[in-house]
């Protein structure tokens, strides 16, 4: 009975760090990026170990059945460390997709298959979600043609799932005959972008096992909003940290330029803006699980209020840093596009906040 | 992360529902604390007490209800009072401030004396700390407290000690040590109000109001053993209650009743039939402070666990008063754009009845103000975040003063 | 051919301000403001011997013919000074009134006596300009009847004029019979409203003679909206001019306070602000006589402009003089609360907004 | 206020019109200034300088137009290219900054030689400011000048040089007087970037490209005469240099044009058919951006005409770099907002072919946030207006370095 993370969590969160950090030195990360592609295989089969391809996914299907407030402090740690690794989609809207909308045998198949990271499903819903760019997929004869932009951890993904407009999803083979997926690198070096043009593509499974498929699909939308948000958690308090180590070290008029007031207020209002959003994420993810009736309004707001601070941190870190938070020799800027990233993607602050309103029953959808 | 309830906390959330639905007609209007309670509010106050709906943690010995700490308890309490716009007990800075910064380092004798009194809203305290040449250099103090025969005697004068006109009692901030450091000359003293030798002029604000004195001491005459902790402490002292000052003043709770009001407000239609709740550009406005409101209340959440369970909050706790108040204003700054010309009037009715809306919603944008700027301005919290929450370094002393170019 | 203002000007706005200075010191305006009117006899006549009370009144009509550029430097010193006098209302948008929709027969017998400061015109419309509270009046037989809040410049006014749905205006005299005018004291005790209460009142001149009656409340509302940008600018600058002021003698921690960039960037914020709209307010005054494509939406603009600037400028100056600044004494306050009162006046900035989205064609009215 | 056209306005305005009409072929793309102006930009050039539509005011001696001053007709040449969406001629840092500097503080000599062949883009100019030890404490400039035998020779480095790769010259801060006072130590020196010594290195940004090098001194011989104004002068000249730099940096056309390009895309049916523009939350944070652009866009004809009349603008003008590139960047950011997903594309191209809108923006967004550092970070900025422009006393010597707490 209490808000905070349990001992387990914590040392989840420490570990999965712990790794990041000595996986991902910054000429490591700058490597991994490179591509654009936002997948590393090794990185990958290392998270693997960690337990974090299975995190969502029941136990009964292989994986460790842990909860959102799991994934989000796996995201938190990802965006601190900006991993180029799918998660988001793959991991977790995905498992989400499965278990809000899929059927018994597809669970029994796809799972598990998540969970021990051979299935890496990049995934996409247009207007639903708030993303912008072609979103026209139409499903005849049980053949799906059309195009879909923008999907998530969609660089090297072995299947991709495109939503339909009536809320129902489609499982496509990457490779197979009438998909063509072209990588779209985007301005986050560690997290690609698909565009998917489909010719009579034939589904390897359709998800619509549920009553009310757009509420299934509004549920995965929130478990991506949750995880963006923590993604910015991370991201920002990275460079918050760094921020307070350069200001702490740089000296400028001969004085330690922490120790000057323009410098100390950037970094308390960055900690001012940044610290309640921690809580805040945690309880969006929290309520994805424990309290429905709020879940949708959570994940919104968090994703709006964390875009918000998100863009003011990265803009004042960079600022602390001066010229050289500007260069690309610290790498700051890893981080930087990240939140950029979390922020376009999955609906911008203003349409996260107008799907808060209609969960609020505020207004009609 | 647990926060389903318990059939206990379920049976504690039924119980106050119906409390509140059996005793509402005794309940006094919310807010107050900005005069001395009536004997409505002192009745209210001392049923609350006896259900542990106030001060639900605090030892029965010192006059507190004695349960174990339970954030969801806590939350419940809260948000059946806020549900139902019912008064849940007195907030003043005794209660808020005094009390748990004895019940950290006060003596027993101290607690068992006035913890019980104070909560139980008979007893009412005033805070000496500013003085008119060091608002924000609290250390600065120049009230001067000399040692004569077992008493301390006091000359000098406090500003913004906000209901002295009406307390019983002052803690107050002074120097007993002239020859030490600045911070270490300071010492924390409890006197009765009546003590010869105090004289309050009150002190008239920018809303008209007169919110504050300024208080005057010539030669006034305390015991000694009048003293929390030690003789050089007081900088300690203070700290400690500075610490909760910033707490009440950040307080979400508030913040979330003003959401609740402003989202009323433009749930009505305007003279033109349409509610701005229907218009985009002000949903959104509101959706925007919503969203800063709901990270405010959950970071309390955490914040109250990590209390309960003796963990150091630290930034985590330095950041409430700088966010709360400038959240606070933002929200008042909306209801006035709400209102739009008829938020202008303004009549504010004193301690003799209930102000307007308009009045009342001008009344909080500006003493928000007065919150920002009181119990340490926005810059000093930015201090106390970036040095003691973040640990950079602090302003180099300077060579010379600084004077004009 | 230049941007700026002519010697004339200069030295209108600063013996204006002499003036003003001369007779509004603490005390005097403590005395003045507290009834709530917004008027004295004695500071009125004294304005009115600096030309005030005809400065836009035709030469013909017995003015000084001058434009709303003038007009504007007259709104700002007097919000500097936070002067107890009509202004907006009473001394340019009823003369604009009668300009843009009053015969000649009209104009004749109104205007000489508004310049003479015989008629002091409180004024009102409701939705055509965003004001709240009750906008129903109708006109029947001649005689006016129903509700209007929040008329401007009403304390102690001798007439008012009262706009109707269509964009018509009716001047009904104060004392008349069937007329009810209740004053409303403001936050700002230097400006009170009116609420009018009519009953079968029967106006003394009705202004239709405008081929779109519509446009011309517009042009009154624009005339409006900006003098009280103007006043904003005058206020926003004293209470700025005030704070650095302060900066530069108080002393805490054993420093002049100004001397700490906590502060001295709070000044630097609010001047950085707060200078650019000098110059928008003198556009928008000069595009009302000699930009007519441009006025409305510099006009709505710059209202809106102001009143976010004028907020932070109110609350930043009153937070460097800290405690004091909260108080009575220095009597900041009166500028503070000169801000909000034209902020909320003839619709806050989201409304003033829409009117110039309306005003470019972005949307349709 | 004076803005209505002259029937001599009225035909400069149709005489800019026609002559983009009848050339408009002839012009580069709008943009460039990070590359060396090609045959193509360098025609261009010369033909807005023979007909006056750039460098209009500078004396038909030193390579101008030689005009009188007349913001409105400045106006409207600017504004006739901006709304053709045509090349206004060439914008770097020799034209915008030394150029104007040289006109202020140079010798006659100077003016004659180089002011002609830098207006037309003949030769560039990069700027030798920043170290990497000064970057905002520029008069802590550490390359050493020491004069031998009639030369200046140069060792150390500088930063944030933005076009060394391709410059002609350079303008070079460097410490001539060691035994001076940190300010008075200085000299502007002018220098051909093929001198033997000078190795330029390119320098990564965040947006991926080398928009900025690294160039190091190693002896480097320039005659003693290549100086700007005296020995010891070099923070006076500087101090010339920024401020037009920062006059450069909020640039309120280039604002305007950013506006525009945002309506533009707010006008296009989205995925759902339906414009950004008619959703009141979007186009209230357009229009909002809008009223900060005209305030922007009217100060900036306020202080022309004050340049014109010869009146020292003071705080207006060094309010601009300030006010200019925190708005540029918040322009960006709605820019960004509005393109959503398919905003996050991002392939520069370098300098072989153009960007797409995506990438463009976010280089903006990224960019702009250089800007904001570039050139006097905002605290610098804030220094300089509060203490040059409101006359607030500087921050005080540190009576020992700051160091941990």
């Amino acid at each position: 009975m209490r808000f905070g993370l349990t001992e387990d969590q914590g040392l989840f969160g420490r570990s999965l760090r712990g790794f990041l950090a000595d996986r991902l030195p910054l000429d490591a990360l700058r490597r991994l990026a490179e591509p654009g592609t936002g997948f590393d295989a090794e990185l990958w089969r290392g998270l693997g170990e960690l337990g974090l391809h299975g995190l969502l996914v029941p136990e009964e299907h292989g994986g460790a059945g842990l909860g959102m407030l799991d994934a989000a402090l796996a995201a938190e740690a990802l965006g601190y460390h900006a991993a180029p690794a799918p998660f988001a989609a793959a991991l977790v809207m995905a498992v989400q997709a499965f278990r809000s909308a899929g059927d018994a045998e597809q669970q029994r198949q796809w799972l598990p298959r998540i969970a021990a990271g051979q299935a890496r499903i990049g995934l996409g819903f247009a207007g639903l979600a708030g993303q912008t760019g072609r979103a026209a997929l139409r499903l005849e004869g049980g053949r799906l043609s059309g195009a879909l932009d923008g999907l998530m951890d969609g660089g090297d993904a072995t299947h991709f799932l495109a939503y339909l407009p009536d809320g129902r999803a489609a499982l496509i083979e990457a490779g197979a005959p009438g998909v063509t997926a072209t990588l779209r690198r985007s301005v986050d070096r560690t997290r690609a972008l698909v565009d998917l043009d489909l010719a009579g593509a034939a589904p390897v499974a359709l998800l619509q096992s549920s009553n009310d498929p757009l509420a299934a699909a509004r549920r995965v939308r929130d478990a991506g909003r949750v995880v963006l948000a923590a993604d910015t958690l991370g991201a920002a308090q990275n460079m918050l940290d760094r921020a307070v180590a350069y200001a702490n070290e740089r000296v400028q008029f001969g004085r330690v330029i922490g120790s000057f007031q323009g410098v100390k207020y950037m970094c308390a209002d960055m900690a001012t803006m940044l610290e309640p959003c921690r809580a805040m994420v945690w309880y969006a993810a929290y309520a994805q699980d424990a309290v429905p009736e709020e879940a949708a309004m959570a994940a919104s707001h968090a994703k709006a209020h964390l875009a918000e601070v998100g863009r003011e941190v990265a803009r004042l870190a960079t600022e602390v840093h001066g010229g050289m938070g500007f260069t690309d020799l610290l790498g700051l800027h890893y981080q930087f596009k990240r939140i950029t990233f979390d922020r376009q993607a999955l609906g911008g602050p203003e349409r996260c906040r107008h799907d808060a309103a209609v969960a609020q029953g505020w207004i009609a959808a | 992360m647990d926060l389903t309830l318990t059939p206990k906390h379920r049976a504690l959330r039924d119980e106050v529902d119906a409390f509140i639905a059996a005793h509402r007609d005794a309940a006094p209007r919310p807010g107050g604390g900005r005069k001395r309670p009536d004997r409505k509010a002192l009745d209210w106050q001392a049923l609350l007490l006896e259900h542990g709906y106030f001060a639900r943690t605090i030892p029965r010995e010192y006059g507190g209800f004695g349960a174990p700490h339970d954030v969801i308890e806590l939350a419940i309490i809260a948000d059946a009072f806020s549900r139902a716009g019912i008064s849940p007990g007195i907030h003043n800075q005794g209660i808020s401030m005094l009390v748990p910064t004895l019940l950290e380092v006060g003596t027993e004798e101290q607690k068992r004396r006035w913890i019980g009194p104070t909560i139980r809203g008979e007893v009412i305290w005033c805070q000496g700390y500013s003085e008119p040449g060091s608002g924000s250099d609290l250390a600065a103090a120049q009230t001067r407290a000399a040692v004569e025969d077992g008493h301390f005697v006091i000359n000098g004068q406090k500003i913004w000690t906000s209901s002295a006109h009406f307390a019983d009692m002052m803690f107050l901030l002074c120097r007993t040590e002239p020859d030490k450091s600045k911070h270490a000359g300071l010492s924390y003293l409890l006197l009765p109000m009546n003590t010869p030798g105090i004289e309050v002029r009150p002190l008239r604000t920018m809303t008209g109001r007169a919110e504050f004195n300024e208080t005057f001491f010539t030669d006034v005459r305390v015991p000694v053993d009048q003293i929390v902790m030690g003789r050089g402490d007081g900088w300690h002292v203070a700290n400690v209650t500075l610490k909760y000052e910033r707490m009440l003043l950040g307080d979400p709770n508030k913040l979330q009743q003003r959401l609740e009001a402003i989202r009323r407000m433009m749930e009505q239609p305007g003279a033109d039939g349409a509610r701005l709740l229907d218009r985009a550009e002000w949903r959104d406005r509101l959706l925007r402070l919503q969203g800063e409101v709901i990270a405010a209340r959950n970071h309390n959440m955490r914040l109250l666990t990590e209390t309960a369970e003796g963990v150091d909050s630290g930034l985590g706790r330095f950041i409430v008063k700088y966010h709360g108040t400038m959240l606070g204003h933002r929200l008042a700054s909306l209801a006035l754009d709400v209102m739009g010309s008829t938020g202008l009037l303004y009549e504010p009715q004193g301690e003799v009845a209930e102000d307007d809306p308009a009045t009342t919603w001008q009344i909080d944008y500006m003493y928000d103000i007065g919150l920002i700027i009181g119990g340490g301005s926005s810059n000093i919290q930015k201090n106390i975040i970036g040095e003691r929450g973040l640990g950079l370094p602090r302003e180099p002393k300077a060579a010379v003063p600084a004077g004009r170019n």
